[in-house]
């Protein structure tokens, strides 16, 4: 292995266990490592988004301006509403900047409406719509109709629903268990993908240093409650 | 289809504006669990905290979420305000970072007192990173000692860290959120978790405008067709006609 | 000029959701640039947005430092990271680089993959913490949770073979009816909130009162 | 303080060490527990079986740091099993920042440069940022989007990128992620196209996916580390997932256990707390 590699592998694994530490309890070491990330991520998002203005925008209103297109020439305008944002700290044109906020929700959202309604009512709806011959699917139409109860708020009509909705909340409690256990499988994965790492050297001369540290605090820290308790 | 349900909201929230039919919604529960989390909050003088959720404004998938819950966060600083709770809110994506300070600002205003919003310190920007927001999140939670969470909006991965560092602080946590991935670990780790459309309902209920709640009742006219097309699309299905896939399709 | 923005922001959210919404219901070649364009708009004035949570950033982590509040030098060792990170990219020019793919590599990534596989150990400590059979309803949830531990495991297998059976009846249920009601009911509710947003009846995303 | 006392105030530091022994012992000392086959594995398998010469398959890789030990080890497994493919044709597209460092590190890892010829039996696209938008491109005009592939090259001066145009030239799109991007394939390549679609994710993500694959707008989802082990069986070739499933068995059991126990402790204990 390389210098770098080697000393890539040493830095990960300390960083690993520094952040395991806060399973045994909050210390100075997972206090370094929190705010190294959130620099580290800090970081990396403006780099990110200085390459996403570049060629998303930038590039694009070059090309534009090099044959004439103005549909790559509009490009200046998210930037201008981009600059806009920043006016966010001048209390006299506060409401300027929320033109660029507006643009924002609304592609979003028209998005979300777009892709929720097209995937989640009418392909689920799609996808609930099987000929009632078995009892698996009248099960299901009966279950769905009753979950769907649960969520209808207007207080006449969920009086005419009768016990309907609360079979519903029940479906969704067992629901939410299903899928509460289902992703267990997953997390387990990653702390076996870096069990894998930390067990292959040289990452694994760091594990017994690290057990030391926490057993001497552990020691040091029952012998401090005991002069407490012997104090009092 | 589209069109039917855009048409039905629309047509509610006329009405109600008109006062021609004013809809009886019930009492919701997630609303009343907000109210006593800030009230036992200044009571033990301890700071709120909350989350709009690590997806931003423009979000193809949870941009409604995030919608919801800064609906949500107005109601909830304006409450903070009012009652005196400290409030502190941790952000995630930059591009939700404006309108969030913009809320909790006006919030104080409304409730006159202005000199309690601190700049940069009652709506705090962590990082974009869902890590790099859970791991100051976290932390905060431990440094201040919150007696209240609120989490709303699309949260990933890192809600079960949050919620469950939440726990261990033991603060009241009232969560919503429209990840479906999410919400078990809600409902498990949480005092009141607000399942899916929960949450909308919940943010159209606390609108300071209230000819909001009209639409409420436009989203339960929309579920009681879908339930119909549901029994007859069923019914017609068993039957060997199958007019109402090919509607959906359309 | 304060009145003017106002009318430029609604006409923004009503012209940009329609186009976008039309872009769905309509095959247009010009639509479906217009919507392109507009979401590509959107990703850069979100990458603008990016500073002000920078800017956030250090005027927070400044004043601690300044003040010497308590805590203060991981403040440094947060600001010293950041500026490492964006000279790192500015310079190389590319996340692709290998002296950023290094850093990149070395510090974010083993925290967030370790962060991630934390959840395992929560979910452990919440297991045995908040699953208990208070009332029927917390009993389902414990039930069907179980069920499905051993239908995904190999180990329930072995077991016996009734117990993944069950587990996939549970799943199937849970898919069929719950997901699928709460699948619905999002989108609806994404609807009367976008619809609200949209024609301008819902102000409060967009920022407090005026 | 006695024994028992430290365990009940620290309980959760007992709870987590014991997870570590727990999951860690068996990937030190494998236990070899069966693999049984999930329908959805399968399907994925046995389409890539029957794809023919001049199928050209789309592999999306949304892989980070994160999701790495759930979804990399499907990644690889499918890849090698294309590479055994005569004549398939392999378009690795990237949607996420971190994608670009998996997709090649799966291509050293298959030695596919030594047994298949760059540009002409697969090509790297490299990572595409803009969401749907990347994914819509991709769907309606590769060429219009991109010139050149992630190293650099013309597109159009690879042979394999002649003849592909739009996702009406792609056979199956097999996408590998935890986040909305299988959604995006979906909306554009699955609604317009009519392309099929398979996909490889985290286990969070798959309980959505299964109302696709129920609904048949998906032909197969493989399962997080459960699928990749399944994956490995079938095509022969055990690796970590195999592994780690024993990992997996022992850790689920330890979960019914605390569940178990802390119900004990309720219904005993004068249900306080």
């Amino acid at each position: 292995m390389s210098f770098e590699a080697t000393l890539s592998v040493l830095i990960s694994t300390a960083l690993i266990l520094i952040i395991y530490s806060i399973l045994y309890r909050e210390n100075p070491a997972f206090r370094f490592g929190e705010h190294l990330l959130v620099g580290a991520t800090v970081g990396h998002a403006l780099v990110i988004g200085v390459f996403q203005i570049r060629d998303l925008a930038v590039i694009k209103i070059q090309s534009g301006l090099a044959t004439g297109n103005l549909s790559d020439i509009a490009y200046i305008i998210p930037i201008i509403l981009g600059a806009m944002i920043y006016l966010q700290y001048s209390k006299t044109y506060r409401y300027l900047s929320k033109v660029a906020i507006a643009l924002m929700i609304s592609v979003g959202i028209a998005l979300s409406i777009r892709g929720l309604l097209f995937v989640n009512v009418i392909g689920q709806i799609k996808g609930a719509l099987k000929p009632l011959t078995d009892i698996n699917s009248i099960v299901y139409l009966i279950g769905l109709v009753c979950v769907l109860l649960y969520f209808v708020y207007e207080k006449r009509a969920s009086d005419i629903a009768g016990p309907l909705p609360i079979f519903g909340r029940y479906l969704l409690m067992m629901t939410m268990g299903a899928y509460f256990a289902n992703a267990i499988m997953g997390r387990i994965s990653i702390v076996i993908g870096t069990i894998n790492f930390l067990l292959v050297a040289p990452a694994w001369y760091l594990i017994p240093v690290a057990l030391l540290i926490v057993a001497a605090d552990a020691i040091t820290r029952s012998k401090k409650n005991k002069q407490v308790i012997e104090a009092e | 289809m589209t069109f039917i349900f855009s048409a039905l909201m629309l047509a509610m929230l006329y009405l109600s504006s008109k006062k021609t039919y004013i809809p009886q919604i019930r009492e919701h529960p997630g609303v009343l669990a907000i109210q006593e989390a800030i009230r036992r909050a200044v009571e033990m003088g301890r700071p709120i905290c909350f989350s709009p959720g690590t997806s931003s404004l423009y979000s193809t998938k949870y941009a409604g979420d995030t919608a919801a819950a800064l609906t949500i966060l107005g109601y909830v600083a304006l409450e903070a305000a009012r009652t005196g709770a400290k409030l502190i809110v941790g952000i995630a994506p930059p591009t939700v970072l404006p309108v969030a300070e913009d809320i909790v600002r006006s919030a104080y205003l409304v409730a006159g007192k202005p000199e309690e919003y601190i700049e940069e310190d009652t709506v705090r920007f962590f990082s974009p990173n869902q890590w790099g927001f859970a791991t100051s999140y976290v932390g905060m939670m431990h440094r201040e000692k919150v007696a209240a969470n609120f989490l709303f909006g699309g949260h990933a991965a890192e809600a079960m860290v949050i919620a469950e560092s939440g726990a261990t602080v033991g603060a009241m946590q009232v969560t919503g959120s429209t990840n479906v991935y999410q919400l078990p670990f809600f409902l498990v780790s949480c005092d009141y978790t607000l399942i899916g459309e929960d949450e909308f309902a919940a943010a159209a209920y606390l609108s300071p405008d209230p000819v909001q709640k009209g639409v409420i009742f436009g989203q339960d006219l929309a579920k009681i067709f879908c339930v119909l097309i549901l029994i007859l699309g069923s019914i017609l299905r068993t039957l060997g006609i199958d007019t109402i896939s090919r509607f959906l399709s359309m | 000029m304060r009145t003017l923005s106002k009318y430029l922001t609604s006409a923004v959210l009503l012209v940009v959701g329609l186009v976008i919404l039309l872009d769905f219901a309509i095959q247009n070649t010009i639509l479906q640039r217009a919507a392109t364009d507009l979401n590509n708009w959107a990703v850069v004035i979100g990458a603008f947005a990016l500073g002000l949570g920078a800017y956030s950033l250090i005027v927070r982590h400044g004043r601690m430092i300044m003040r010497k509040r308590e805590l203060w030098p991981y403040s440094v060792v947060l600001l010293v990271t950041m500026f490492v990170f964006v000279a790192m990219g500015l310079i190389t020019g590319s996340i692709t680089s290998s002296g950023y793919s290094w850093i990149y590599t070395t510090i974010i990534q083993p925290i967030s993959s370790t962060l991630y596989g934390m959840n395992a150990f929560f979910l452990a400590s919440a297991c045995y913490r908040a699953f208990k059979a208070r009332s029927w309803q917390a009993a389902t949830l414990l039930f069907a949770a179980i069920f499905l531990m051993l239908k995904n495991a190999p180990i329930g297998m072995v077991i016996s073979p009734i117990l993944p059976a069950i587990g996939q009846q549970v799943w199937d249920l849970a898919g069929s009816t719950g997901m699928r009601g709460i699948l619905i009911g999002i989108g609806v509710g994404t609807l009367a909130l976008g619809l609200r947003v949209i024609i301008g009846q819902e102000k409060t995303p967009l920022g407090g009162v005026d | 303080m006695s024994f028992k006392e430290t365990i009940s105030r620290n309980y959760k530091q007992v709870i987590y060490a014991f997870l570590f022994i727990v999951v860690a012992l068996p990937l030190i000392f494998p236990l070899g527990l069966p693999v049984p086959i999930d329908q959805t594995t399968r399907d994925v398998y046995d389409r890539i079986e029957a794809l023919e010469s001049g199928d050209v398959v789309v592999m999306g890789c949304n892989i980070g740091a994160a999701i790495y030990a759930e979804c990399y080890p499907q990644f690889v497994s499918i890849v090698e099993h294309l590479l055994r493919q005569e004549g398939v044709k392999i378009l690795f597209v990237d949607h996420g920042t971190e994608g670009p460092i998996f997709t090649q590190k799966a291509l050293k890892d298959t030695d596919a440069y030594l047994r298949k010829t760059y540009g002409v039996d697969f090509v790297h696209l490299g990572y595409i940022a803009g969401g749907e938008a990347a994914i819509s491109g991709i769907c309606r005009d590769i060429h219009a989007l991109l010139k050149v592939d992630y190293t650099g090259l013309t597109l159009m001066d690879l042979p394999m990128m002649v003849d592909i145009e739009n996702a009406g030239d792609f056979t199956l799109v097999l996408d590998f992620t935890a986040s909305a991007d299988s959604q995006f394939w979906l909306n554009q390549a699955y609604a317009t196209y009519g392309t099929e679609i398979a996909f490889g994710l985290t286990a969070v993500k798959v309980p959505d996916a299964y109302a696709y694959y129920t609904a048949g707008q998906i032909f197969g989802i493989i399962e997080s580390l459960k699928g990749a082990a399944q994956y490995e069986v079938l095509i022969g070739k055990p690796g970590m997932a195999v592994k780690g499933m024993d990992a997996q068995s022992m850790a689920h059991l330890y979960y019914i256990g605390l569940i178990l126990l802390c119900n004990v402790m309720y219904f005993t204990g004068g249900r306080k707390k």
